[in-house]
């Protein structure tokens, strides 16, 4: 088993899924000679040729609508777009066709498209290139968002969302693209859409959170154990449909919820989950679920990033408005 | 080629039969006689359907509906050089396309009469669902010529679109990416001069809409849209050159929209009725009749009998889909994904008890 | 004063803000000669030309960034998109322009524009013509998104909206446009942006709505009454930035909540609603805050619409599972 | 008219000023010498700020920065035929026409170097922030240029983006939008020849960037994208149909990038070495000075002045935007919308006290 950073994790599942069947193809702005910007598809152009990693025009309606029609006729597209932040041109394409051809043709035709894009802040990257604007997606129905957390799941996650029969938006956090190495297998390695998984078990407060969020809560984890604090944490994986009810249930029994996203707070995915948690136990609950976030602003730059993006700091302090409720 | 004698940038337009039926002898594309009586037949049935489907509308028993009379060559006639196997890919004015491809009338019906079950098609059909929103299919038709392409398979798309499509963002990348990728698409382009009120003259400033293939380094041509011969060669070359892998062509169907641009339009708003009028006198049907009973194809007698039995046909469509039963609850949820998960299966059993009795089924 | 129903309470605002400002001009496909698909710019065109009232090419990316770039140099555009459906090619140029302009020349350049869509179902529309995703702008900082309820609602509010200095998405519901006459005053009257309205006091339970969703919410407190359940209606017409502080001070009052919209549940503004009568009201919260929404499936087409829409029935069945926690 | 004498369709290019300075006296624009030696300085400038910002970023002290190497004429010249008034519209790689429209050096530098303070303009400049969302400028210099005609004012917008933004939607929505609404804008296509590691030929099937006006009923006009002579001539016969009303012009600037895509790119990855050497002979600066020198305009003592100066010039407003105060919790949320509303005064007051002490300004 080979030890490695998430990009390679992620290159990895695309090989061998390439291998696997080749109805797989890969397209995207400078996914072929290039490798891609941060590197994800290296090699491949090499491997496969260029018919199934093709570099295409700067386009990101085009490259999404294509890969619906690729889709809809027997190939199994993963598409990348260079960052969250340059997708918007594609919306109309996800909302108005990948997430309802199903639907539309009652079964007839599907997507079995996977779109990847990095996204996330705290990389000091110019504009626009910082977004997670993961909610306007899940809010669609007919769409599967999924976030790894680590290079193991990156590479069992990819998996199943290439295997998947749907569309799935595969975010990438690029904090987390080189930030930790782990063990990661070759062959056959899946991990089931549509689950949390639990990161550690606690019993005074449970933490949610995905992406790139995750090493962040690990620290103030960290820190709050000192504290005598023991929390929950959880990591969705899949934002959409999400694993409501493991939180619902895990909640339950420590009776607090803090959710942690840097996406900004108003309708963000926190919204949901604290909604679920009312719903689901509000007589358990005793505090409201706090939400770490974003502030409602707009990413700013680099030299500001700190008044938005998420510290492990943020989060003992969540944790502990909610511990003293 | 055609796409060089008649070149856009030159002010040139194909046109084969002219107005009264006579018929350009050096340019008739050779069409087996029982294909040309199908085209035609089909042109008549279109007509009949899409104005009862105006009748229905206004006797509310169908939805909003967009009328295709005026277009049938225009949208019969590129249909017809496509072989089994070749997709479909339309907008929502292509009603003469679907019948000449087989799709049964009444699920046509159904669809504009709301009912989702309008969608089902049976079978290995090789088309696309209706596309809404203006120009967003063209990027379909691309990705779908490219895995012919790449399985190497000899089959092609043809993609259909209005005037107004060729404004949207879609038109432009999706006509970009099949020149770079060079794969087997049509781009059929029904210039019908009106994108709901807005004269194409307005919608562009370019003189023609072919000649904006030369931004995707491929041939365009314009071509009469009420000429059914002209249309089917034109696009029968297209299709030739997209199977040789010599990558897309885009057409310009220059045609006319009769009626509203759908049944809550009114087209006397922004049009004048000498317009109109002008383009009566230039009908696809009448036109391309004239051509069959030239070539002893077509007479007064199978005139007569044809128009009964579509009627009856149309009737009994109407029946089919009139008599279907109302969608159920649970068909609204079920094909949102493949598998349904596990919290819509909860809120599909939420409406079920949260829905008035009486709205169920 | 005349009696007007919404479409001419929309015409008559649009028409007294051209006449008394020369910089308003409105743009869109249809909206000139043709008077808009729902005739809501009727005699616009006649009345001011073809430079103040412009019929554009069919682009929706184009009409809200031509809109952008008049705004950014001294118009005051007002465009129309012809269905909220339809929008989506154009959500680049809202998030990543219209939204951060201001921020990204720090005030230099402002984005004072109206962006007029007609939204939601009802209406037996075609497919693409039902939808409510005010959600995916709502969630953007630096947008605001207004709904009106009523024609005299109507006119004050897209009047604040065409003099706010900052850009305002100014949804229509299709079903109100005819459905009811009131008395609408000519000459100046403005609703502020950013208040809810109470449309009726109340001490059981506190309905939150907007626009469509008013006259169905009206006719299940008509049968609550009867039941003896009194309950308090807020109507939240600007969505974004949401006037939340009105609805945790009337739940803290009336103990309960139940917020009705048309949107998909998953991510619809009731999540945010709810989440913020949680951290804002949790201890006087009798009961979770009850959602009624549409699921979260595509809107069906009309013969299913029913399953889809909310009905009197469905906002009664949400306000007796809050009464009976 | 050079767009009728260098029709792209027909394979032809306005070149004045050849690689070695030799100038085509026929079509050489008439400028006068202040204006030239402007032109000039601003290039060697650009030059010398740019390849500064390269290396401050090298050595951590500036972000992700795009370098303009190469694309000085190109950049300079379309914007030396502005006046006063006009508007400027650009994408993120235009260095050169920014210091040439007076932009503070140090104001670019602190905006690379992430501080939003940089973004700060005084005075009443007409130019637009980087568009770094590819091609998404375009409308906005179409509503700039509209609202110049409908007040009947006499400016232009002349508005910048590369080859690979010709491939976005609105490129096309707002090229098609200026020609049917004939307002005063000036397209200026940096045809570097690559959009990062894509070139030109794979971007689009068309042979030349310019030929794409035919789609929108205006004219294009390809140009040697080292020449400030033909870039001026083109722009300046652009800009004087703009403002007679005739309405917009494409131009295609054929230039190349001689740096990395941007600091994060390595661009030996997708290209050779004997491709950037054939395009190193084709300089932009060097071709102008020998014009300048001939025009006994320019020597080798000002050249090293210049330089001189230059470089002081930029090690000064280096350090002035070092020294700038870091941005303050605050200003992030100070221009969100004109009035702060309530509840985002909440989450400021909230965010004061959440941050961890050191975090804040
Ligand atoms: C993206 C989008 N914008 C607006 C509409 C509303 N709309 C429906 S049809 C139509 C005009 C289409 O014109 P054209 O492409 O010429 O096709 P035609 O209706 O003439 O067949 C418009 C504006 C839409 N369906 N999709
Ligand atoms: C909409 C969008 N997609 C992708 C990107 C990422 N990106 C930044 S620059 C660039 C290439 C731009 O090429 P070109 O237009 O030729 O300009 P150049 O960089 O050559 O100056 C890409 C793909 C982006 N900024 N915006
Ligand atoms: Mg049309
Ligand atoms: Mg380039």
């Amino acid at each position: 088993m080979a030890v490695m950073n998430m990009v390679q994790a992620i290159n990895l599942a695309l090989r061998e899924e390439m291998e696997r069947d080749e109805s797989v193809v890969c397209l995207g702005e400078d996914v072929g000679v290039d490798g891609g910007v941060f590197r994800v598809t290296e090699g491949l152009f090499e491997r496969f040729g260029k018919e199934r990693v093709i570099d295409t025009p700067l386009a990101e309606s085009s490259i999404v609508g294509t890969a619906i029609g690729m889709a809809m006729n027997g190939l199994r597209p993963v598409a990348e777009i260079q960052f969250l932040g340059f997708i918007y041109p594609a919306y109309q394409q996800f909302v108005s066709h990948a997430a309802r051809m199903r639907n539309r043709t009652r079964g007839r035709l599907t997507v079995p498209m996977v779109v990847r894009a990095p996204y996330g802040a705290g990389v000091k990257a110019l504009e626009h290139h910082s977004e997670s604007t993961e909610a306007i997606f899940c809010h669609i129905p007919g769409l599967k968002v999924v976030v790894p957390a680590t290079p193991l799941e990156a590479k069992g996650l990819l998996t199943a969302s290439i295997r998947d029969p749907d569309p799935v938006i595969f975010l990438e956090p690029t904090r987390s693209y080189r930030l930790l190495k782990e063990e990661v297998p070759e062959g056959e390695y899946v991990v089931p859409l549509g689950q949390a998984r639990k990161v550690r078990e606690g019993k005074d407060v449970t933490i949610v959170g995905w992406g790139a969020m995750l090493p962040i809560i690990q620290k103030a984890v960290e820190s709050l154990e000192k504290e005598g604090i023991s929390p929950e944490v959880l990591d969705m994986r899949t934002l959409a449909p999400m694993d409501y009810s493991s939180v619902v249930s895990s909640v339950k029994r420590t009776g607090r919820c803090v959710v942690v996203h840097e996406a900004p707070r108003n309708l963000g995915l926190g919204a949901e989950i604290s909604a679920r948690v009312m719903e689901g136990a509000l007589l358990s609950l005793q505090a409201p679920v706090e939400r770490v976030t974003a502030p409602d602003i707009t990413v700013p730059l680099p030299k500001g990033e700190n008044y938005y993006y998420i510290s492990p700091e943020r989060v003992v302090n969540g944790v502990k408005r909610a511990m003293s409720f | 080629m055609l796409t060089d004698d008649f070149d856009p940038l030159q002010g040139k337009m194909l046109s084969i039969l002219d107005k009264d039926g006579k018929v350009n002898e050096a340019l008739e594309p050779r069409i087996e006689d029982a294909k040309l009586l199908h085209a035609y037949k089909t042109m008549v049935l279109t007509r009949i359907a899409d104005d009862k489907a105006v009748r229905l509308q206004r006797q509310g028993r169908l939805g909003a509906y967009p009328p295709s009379r005026g277009q049938e060559a225009s949208q019969v006639g590129p249909a017809l050089a496509l072989e089994k196997g070749d997709w479909l890919v339309w907008a929502f004015r292509e009603l003469g396309a679907l019948l000449l491809r087989g799709v049964p009338l009444w699920r046509l019906y159904l669809y504009w009469m709301g009912n989702e079950e309008g969608s089902v098609l049976e079978g290995d059909v090789s088309l696309t669902p209706s596309a809404v929103p203006v120009g967003s299919q063209l990027p379909h038709a691309v990705g779908i010529s490219y895995a012919m392409k790449y399985r190497k398979e000899s089959n092609v798309v043809l993609c259909y679109f209005g005037d107004g499509a060729t404004s949207e963002g879609d038109f432009h990348e999706g006509l970009n990416f099949a020149g770079t990728m060079r794969t087997p698409v049509i781009f059929l382009c029904q210039n019908n001069q009106y994108a709901i009120s807005m004269p194409r003259k307005l919608q562009t400033a370019a003189p023609t809409l072919a000649q904006k293939a030369c931004a995707y380094g491929f041939k365009g041509i314009q071509v009469d849209g009420n000429d059914l011969l002209a249309l089917y060669a034109a696009t029968e070359e297209a299709v030739a050159r997209a199977r040789k892998g010599e990558g897309p062509t885009l057409i310009e169907s220059f045609t006319y929209r009769m009626g509203d641009h759908t049944t809550s339009d009114d087209a006397t708003k922004y049009r004048l009725a000498e317009e109109t009028a002008y383009w009566s006198a230039r009908d696809p049907i009448s036109r391309f009749r004239v051509y069959l009973e030239r070539k002893n194809l077509w007479d007064e007698k199978r005139e007569k009998e044809w128009s009964e039995e579509a009627a009856r046909v149309v009737e009994e469509e109407v029946r089919k889909a009139e008599t279907h039963a109302p969608p159920a609850l649970d068909d609204a949820f079920a094909h949102t994904f493949a598998t349904m998960p596990e919290g819509l299966r909860e809120q599909l059993e939420f409406m079920r008890r949260d829905l008035p009795a009486k709205r169920e089924g």
